[in-house]
């Protein structure tokens, strides 16, 4: 028989104001083996664990139960003090009577009824807890950055610079990302290539950093501290080892009309490319799909003028396979798709362009080499009209709901560039709200304002004509002014919502880990622990979690990298002891738990058994090794005989909570 | 006044506190110049309350129902239907500023066909 | 037995969640403070998949009312795969219990995520609406134990 | 035929390729017949039966059988060799301490539907074309075969059989059955006609156990209703809940891994139509994850330790039309 202490906590009014505390207290004292019960203001406060710590002591508890807020918020709070005091940890239990009691409910008679119910459920269940003790699994001392944007390469030098390896793997031909797309960066209007390319080099000479470039993540397995990796390489046609870079390949191969998807589609590239000139690995791909020699055999051309041989118009997909602690995903966002939005006329005037394409243009390696001009003409416009919250901030049924966040700066910067470059360009902004907290943000936007003189008009663009004179009539409204404006803009860019990038979701489902309803990762705590995912060893860097701009990336990126160098530096890890464990006595050996574990824990062994009638047979029976369970159950259920049971969260245990609330 | 309120919300059946002021509504109005209350107007008059202003202005009649506003909304407000429970709260009042039956024959024309004359009572109710 | 007849049915109902999308998402509704019904009791499991059919009988032979079991969106486990097995046990289960004839709406899978608080109060608000409506459980309870309450 | 099969038994036992034989021996009369080992071909000659009444299923003895040393023989019925093969898959028999001769089956006979037509006092049954004849102290009776054949029988889902080292007589075909028609029907009804339906059916039930001792799937070294730590062990039903849990919990456990051999349903003392429960778990398997038959071979998944992403979600229950 348990000695079990029942400890009440009023959360403050949390729990008290709706519950009543005393007599849930009191009630539960009259329960079967409870010797002492009790409530507090605050259990999880120093004196509120010292009132558990000392009532274990002077009554001989050998039992706890906490009703407080969700265990998932304090039971490793009330663990760490019954541990202190010599009681086991897992011979605790906490009744959720904040998050799923008073919170919820307003009437206090109801409310303590249910009260008393799920204390009774929790007492049940200590009723039947045995101790448990953590056992230990090795961390591998290698970590996985999943993206080679900003963010995975910050990680990633982070990482490299605590001494451990790291490994990148981007699914473009070089790493980079976005950033590597970008022209200037606010609010300081520095070159954004002048700063992101030294840092992709050094991730390149980094001799701890390994970059997988062109790849792709084909399947996790394992767990925290010991994940495996299968990488796929996919195939480039150019051998990386020999490939030098020199560029000849591409200024031969004749297949030059293939869109430049680093310049967004605004001129065209060759067949075989790099994608621009600091590209790291500064190697050419084959692209496949243009390339005249892979699609019908004719040409070679490349071939003939590698002077080192490393065109191979033969290479497979290759499969490698890796070990790994930890892995930080890091994969970034782009641009929604804006077929959805016909009122802007995007897809009827190339003139129509979205933010990230205005980059292209304005730099200096773009199509037009720097010089502002009409993608449709070539001319030098002289108005240009951007439209905020394209996509953003919208109905479900319209758009992404969120704030893209970054939208509102870099158009300010767009302003400013051009104004300051072509001062006979007049621009209008049209905004919904100007957001710009971070530091130094409203000031530049004030600065395009009062000194550069941009026009911000509070109010939205509603539909956007091409006329055959080549010019956008724009109809707009004005709402401080209530009128409506109509605008003849030679250009119209709008800044497009941001979404994740499409590769997260079935990452996120090898991963295990969880994403909200717009595909962004979820985060363990949105502000306690804003840079893990729930799932333990993995971590989120960057704008896979939310949209961000470039320094909150890199601050991101750098915390990822410390949570996983905490994780690698750790030579063991304590393992999670609820695991499944098979009564050999019982167990038929028919396999069938070992077809639904998802961690390949189960294994059988041949055993001698002593027989009522004093022989011997030999059974085949399960064994779960605990360091590879994760405890799910799934066995348990599969186990048609119950030989497979749960630590923690026994057969029993469960039916005891089940009597308990049916009661 | 709070009755109105409640019956174009009714009528309505949306939610007004879901704009977010952005005037698209009234960007892409084709009847803009025509109205003395624009479509972000009546939204955010419906929802203060001020419904009496917009059931006497002419902007009530202005609207062509064209629902771009609708179409573009990017919160889904539909602006267009908030108009429209306006206008309806205006047609609906009966008693007061319906044709009375009795009136009706002094001012037939034998040639009207019927469905005219229906229509009439409505449009020209006011 | 004493029954108060104008006292209104009020379900003995309870809930499996998932450790890491259910029960989380229950959290947060509280959170969020969105209400449903005090008869909802949940009780934590690891996973979907570790709610055995043995224990929905366990329950509707204690005296519930309902049962509804919720986990991780499909594909979002948190061990991968349990809720995909829970799907295909309960799918059977359920089916065999309305072959047996007993109300369907006693029993429900739903899936909800760590977001979905608002869902997770939607959910047992209806469910404890449609078990209210089949009323007392009768064809699976055992009546010994509602006896001794 | 029972002489080919004696032949057999004894020519394998003479040369020593098997240890022992499992097959059937006469009873107290002549269709009340039980599973045996033999050792000796004296023992054979003395009781071994293969007729029309033999249609106990050996294959779960094998489980405790080849636990032993030696090879043992055993004849198995179309039907046995699905619920053979499910052991083996489930490494429950050693299938290298068995030589397995298949038989053929023409469908075997009910004694207690013989009796169920008024005929009793049976001394001895014999074939006659489609008609049986039956010689009883009180004289001579015929009925026809179908009248007396088992209901399992009637529904006979396959002669062929899906393993064997080596074959009497002729290999049969998979045969499309009409063996859901009963659960179709009962799907068909009313839940209120169906929960009467097993009511009636279930409250006859008096937990002998029958079904489960004879079930080739239930082969589990402690079963959960005899385990004081399982939470619902229960020697006996104390009541209508019970009655309904026992026979779902059970159902449910073989799920997936029933053959549909029917030996449940042959064995009820109470008559029961258990195979109904594992049928409707069967004819459920087969709409919502594709066919599937336990015991067709050793290697494939079965249907509740798989899954596929796009499984149908467990509301399809609540959306069929019927309620």
């Amino acid at each position: 028989m348990q000695r079990i202490g029942v400890f009440v906590c009023h959360c403050g009014t949390n729990i008290a104001a709706t519950v009543d505390v005393k007599a849930v207290a009191e009630t539960l004292k009259n329960e079967s083996g409870v010797v002492f019960s009790t409530d507090y203001q605050y259990m999880c406060s120093e004196s509120g664990q010292n009132i558990i710590k000392d009532a274990i002591k002077e009554h001989k508890l050998t039992g706890v139960v906490v009703c407080s807020c969700s265990p998932r918020m304090h039971e490793a709070t009330f663990r760490k003090a019954v541990a202190s005091v010599g009681l086991n940890p897992y011979m605790l239990e906490v009744a959720n009577l904040r998050e799923q009691c008073s919170w919820i409910h307003k009437d206090i008679a109801t409310a303590t009824e249910k009260a008393v119910i799920l204390g009774r459920a929790a007492i049940a269940k200590v009723h039947l807890n045995a101790p448990l003790t953590a056992g230990e699994s090795p961390v591998v001392k290698r970590a996985l950055v999943i993206g080679g944007g900003i963010a995975g390469i910050q990680t990633a030098l982070d990482i490299a610079d605590a001494g451990f390896d790291v490994d990148i793997i981007e699914k473009e031909p070089t790493i980079g990302g976005k950033m590597a797309q970008i022209d200037k960066t606010f609010p300081t209007l520095d070159c954004a290539a002048c700063i992101l390319t030294p840092k992709m080099v050094e991730a390149a000479q980094n001799e701890k950093i390994h970059i997988h470039s062109f790849s792709e993540v084909a399947d996790v397995k394992g767990f925290v501290g010991n994940f495996t990796v299968t990488i796929k390489k996919k195939a480039r046609f150019v051998d990386e080892t020999k490939c030098t870079g020199c560029g000849l390949c591409t200024e031969k191969c004749p297949m030059k009309k293939v869109p430049n998807e680093f310049n967004m589609n605004l001129d065209n590239r060759t067949a075989v490319y790099i994608p621009f000139a600091q590209a790291v690995p500064k190697v050419a791909r084959i692209d496949p799909n243009y390339c005249l020699m892979l699609k019908n055999g004719k040409c070679g051309v490349c071939s003939k003028v590698c002077s080192v041989g490393a065109i191979d118009y033969k290479q497979q997909d290759k499969f490698i396979e890796e070990r790994y602690g930890a892995i930080v995903v890091a994969t970034g966002f782009n641009p929604i798709k804006l077929d959805k939005y016909d009122e802007f006329a995007y897809s009827l005037s190339p003139d129509v362009v979205t933010s990230l394409e205005l980059e292209r243009l304005m730099n200096a390696a773009g199509p037009n080499g720097g010089t502002l001009l009409r993608p449709s003409d070539k001319t030098h416009p002289h108005t240009i009209v951007f439209v905020q919250c394209v996509g953003s901030r919208c109905d479900d049924s319209k758009g992404k709901p969120y704030c893209s966040k970054i939208c509102c700066m870099y158009t300010a910067k767009h302003a400013m560039l051009i104004r300051e470059k072509y001062p006979d360009t007049e621009v209008y902004v049209f905004y919904i709200d100007v957001r710009t907290p971070g530091k130094n943000f409203d000031e530049f936007y004030r600065r395009a304002v009062e000194e550069y003189g941009v026009h911000y008009v509070k109010g939205m663009v509603g539909k956007v004509t091409p006329r055959t004179d080549g010019k956008l009539a724009v109809q707009a409204s004005d709402l401080l002014s209530n009128e409506q404006l109509h605008i003849d803009a030679d250009m119209v860019v709008l800044a497009a919502a941001i979404e994740p990038d499409k590769t997260a979701r079935p990452l996120a489902t090898m991963l295990t880990t969880q994403m909200d309803t717009n595909d962004f990762f979820t985060e363990a705590h949105p502000k306690l622990r804003p840079v893990e995912s729930a799932t333990a060893g993995i971590f989120l860097s960057g704008a896979c979690q939310g949209p961000k701009d470039i320094p909150e990336t890199v601050a991101q990126a750098s915390a990822a990298a410390a949570k996983a160098i905490g994780l690698l530096c750790k030579n063991s890890i304590t393992c999670n002891p609820c695991v499944a464990h098979s009564d050999e006595l019982m167990c038929n050996g028919c396999s069938s738990c070992e077809k639904v574990c998802p961690y390949g824990a189960i294994t059988y062994i041949d055993k001698e058994f002593r027989m009522p009638d004093r022989t011997t047979a030999i059974r085949r029976v399960a064994s779960v090794n605990p360091a590879v369970c994760q405890g799910c159950g799934a066995c348990t259920v599969a186990c048609p005989s119950g030989a497979m049971d749960l630590n923690g969260f026994s057969n029993s245990q469960i039916m005891a909570e089940v009597d308990a609330i049916c009661k | 006044m709070s009755n109105i309120k409640d019956a174009v919300l009714n009528s309505y059946g949306k939610n007004v506190r879901k704009c977010m002021k952005c005037g698209k509504c009234s960007a892409t109005c084709p009847s803009y110049d025509e109205m003395e209350y624009h479509p972000h107007q009546f939204v955010s008059m419906v929802e203060k309350g001020d419904i009496e202003t917009l059931m006497k202005s002419e902007s009530i009649f202005k609207c062509l129902t064209c629902y771009a506003c609708v179409e573009r909304c990017p919160r889904n407000v539909e602006p267009a239907r908030v108009i429209e429970a306006v206008r309806f709260a205006q047609l609906r009042k009966q008693g007061n500023n319906h044709l009375i039956p009795d009136m009706i024959p002094d001012m037939l024309d034998e040639d009207l066909p019927q469905q005219a004359i229906v229509t009439a009572f409505r449009k020209y109710a006011k | 037995m004493q029954v108060n007849e104008k006292k209104e049915f009020e379900p003995v109902i309870v809930a499996f969640c998932c450790n890491w999308c259910s029960y989380a998402g229950a959290d947060l509704s509280g959170t969020n403070r969105l209400n449903y019904p005090t008869n909802v009791k949940i009780i934590r499991v690891p996973c979907s998949c570790r709610v055995n059919p043995m224990f929905i009988l366990r329950a509707f032979q204690r005296g519930a009312d309902g049962v509804i079991i919720c986990g991780c969106h499909p594909g979002d486990c948190h061990y991968t795969s349990g809720n995909y097995f829970a799907r295909r046990r309960m799918t059977l289960l359920f089916s065999m219990l309305d072959f047996i004839g007993i109300e369907r709406d006693r029993t429900r899978v739903e899936w909800v995520s760590a977001a979905e608080g608002a869902k997770f109060a939607a959910t047992m608000n209806e469910f404890t609406e449609a078990v209210k409506k089949l009323g007392p459980n009768r064809r699976l309870e055992d009546l010994r134990c509602r006896k001794q309450s | 035929m029972q002489e080919a099969i004696i032949n057999k038994a004894k020519e394998l036992l003479a040369d020593g390729r098997v240890d022992r034989v499992i097959g059937w021996k006469k009873g107290e009369f002549s269709y009340d017949i039980t599973p045996a080992v033999f050792e000796t071909a004296e023992e054979i000659d003395a009781e071994f039966v293969c007729n029309d009444f033999t249609s106990a299923n050996v294959s779960k003895y094998l489980v405790k059988e080849t636990k032993k040393d030696g090879t043992v023989l055993a004849f198995l019925k179309p039907c046995d060799t699905y619920s053979f093969n499910q052991l083996v898959k489930e490494h429950r028999i050693d299938a290298s301490k068995v030589y397995t001769v298949g038989i053929p089956c023409d469908g075997k006979l009910d004694p207690e539907k013989i009796k169920q037509k008024g005929i009793s006092g049976i001394r001895s049954i014999e074939k006659d074309g489609d008609m049986l004849k039956i010689d009883t102290v009180y004289g001579d009776e015929t009925l026809k075969i179908s009248d007396a054949m088992s209901e399992r029988c009637l529904s006979c889902k396959s002669r062929k059989h899906v393993c064997y080292d080596e074959l009497i007589g002729e290999d049969g075909d998979v045969i499309s059955s009409n063996r859901f028609d009963m659960v179709e029907q009962l799907e068909n009804m009313s839940a209120q006609e169906r929960y009467d339906f097993w009511r009636s059916q279930l409250s006859k039930c008096i937990r002998c156990n029958a079904c489960r001792n004879v079930c080739p799937a239930c082969t589990c070294e402690k079963c959960v209703f005899d385990n004081d730590d399982s939470g619902i062990s229960n020697k006996a039903a104390a009541d209508s809940f019970e009655e309904n849990m026992f026979h779902v919990i059970r159902a449910f456990h073989v799920a997936g891994r029933c053959t549909d051999c029917g030996e449940c349903s042959r064995v009820c003392p109470q008559n029961i139509p258990l195979h109904l429960l594992n049928r409707k778990f069967i004819k459920d398997i087969n709409s919502l994850y594709g066919e599937y038959q336990a015991g067709a071979d050793t290697d494939s998944r079965a249907p509740l330790t798989d899954y596929k992403q796009s499984d149908c979600e467990a509301s399809v229950v609540h959306e069929r039309g019927v309620e």
